[in-house]
């Protein structure tokens, strides 16, 4: 199981702040989960389709497409950062 | 190195003097506030809302401050920055470094400021007179931030 | 713009408030104080004294200010600037600079601090072990300050 | 009649702060000051030399060896400042 968090404009269009998935074996990286949850199709498709901006985290720090996950990891999803 | 998350203001006289701790090396303090404005984009805003991922912003920060420190010759850095919500004239971020010397005080600070706006994990979503909206990232505040971008 | 030529303190929280003073197109606020160390060029310092040239200094610096103005997109600036006896820690100078956006503020406000180490008509003379000794200009302040030089 | 103020060290150098100079008829800039004041020897020669950085102000602005000066200006010499 991993624990998959989403941020700001991603949380509301998806209706949650945070989900357990557990891993199919196929999935080892980020891009591997991105393409499990656009599978969902509707909102999640829309959402997290290639052509949005979108960011990732794993166990808090930034990461990218090819970043391995693996059970007990904490992956966020989340627009680019508007802060300051 | 400070760096703390806070829904209260801050108070920057008090800060600074919290961060020089009297050290007499120190012979520069660069800093740096945002304030939340009453436009952006063109349109009117009466309040935002500033949401923020815990754990990582603190963590995102602190690396922040550690790349400026390898960079430039600093004696300390703080950052303060609000979550919650906020009103136009409110303080949102403060960042202090103090130095030696003013150049890498002045660069340090600026290179924090500009990191933290692409790189630590806050969202603004604004209030107008059209409806709520989250800020969408400037370009120009983007250009840094590409290496991180999650490939599609 | 202020510029003040004071022997008293400075509160940076109070005189960022009154530069501010609830303005919402403010959206950056950078600023910079100096302060005297208990070592220059090497040497220990327990003490300095600040000479300056009444009347040339504010308007040096309003020039200044004024050059500022014009190269960035700057709301308001301040410039506090002590006199007299200080000692290390003690607060020398004050430059505040508001904004729209940070990197014109942020831009300004080194600019006016680099500025006003070459042509604001201050002296310092520091105290130590070895008796009294006028500060001599370093090298890297005085490149801009070339164009003023009277020639020999 | 000018009025030629000295700050820093070079007052201290020089003994004064500040006196009145009638200017000769010659003397038409400050370079011409300079020379004037170089004239009087020891300290003065010392101090002013074309050798040492001196700057030099006319009515409370910055000028150069070119700057002419006439009766009622303010004429200030001094070391490079150190100020901030």
């Amino acid at each position: 199981m991993v624990t998959v968090l989403y941020f700001a404009r991603l949380r509301e269009a998806l209706g949650m702040g945070s989900e357990q998935i557990a891993l199919p074996a196929t999935v080892r990286d980020l891009e591997g989960l991105r393409a499990l949850l656009v599978a969902r199709g509707s909102v999640w498709e829309q959402e997290l389709a290639p052509s949005k901006p979108v960011r990732a985290a794993v166990n808090l720090a930034m990461a990218h497409g090819d970043t391995q996950i693996a059970d007990g990891d904490e992956i966020a999803f989340f627009p680019p950062v508007t802060g300051g | 190195m400070t760096v703390r998350i806070q829904t209260a203001d801050f108070d920057v006289s008090a800060e600074i003097a919290a961060l020089r701790r009297n050290n007499p090396k120190v012979g520069a303090v660069a800093s740096f506030i945002g304030v939340v404005r009453d436009v952006n984009e063109g349109g009117a805003v009466s309040e935002m809302t500033l949401e923020h991922y815990a754990g990582m912003t603190e963590k995102a920060i602190e690396e922040i401050i550690g790349q400026a420190r390898s960079r430039w010759n600093v004696l300390d850095a703080l950052v303060v920055h609000r979550v919650g919500r906020l009103k136009p004239v409110d303080q949102i971020v403060l960042v202090v470094v103090t130095g030696s010397h003013r150049g890498d005080a002045f660069a340090a600070c600026e290179f924090i400021m500009d990191y933290l706006k692409t790189r630590a994990p806050f969202w603004k979503k604004e209030q107008t007179p059209a409806g709520t909206r989250w800020v969408e990232t400037r370009e120009s505040d983007d250009i840094a931030a590409e290496r991180w971008r999650f490939k599609g």
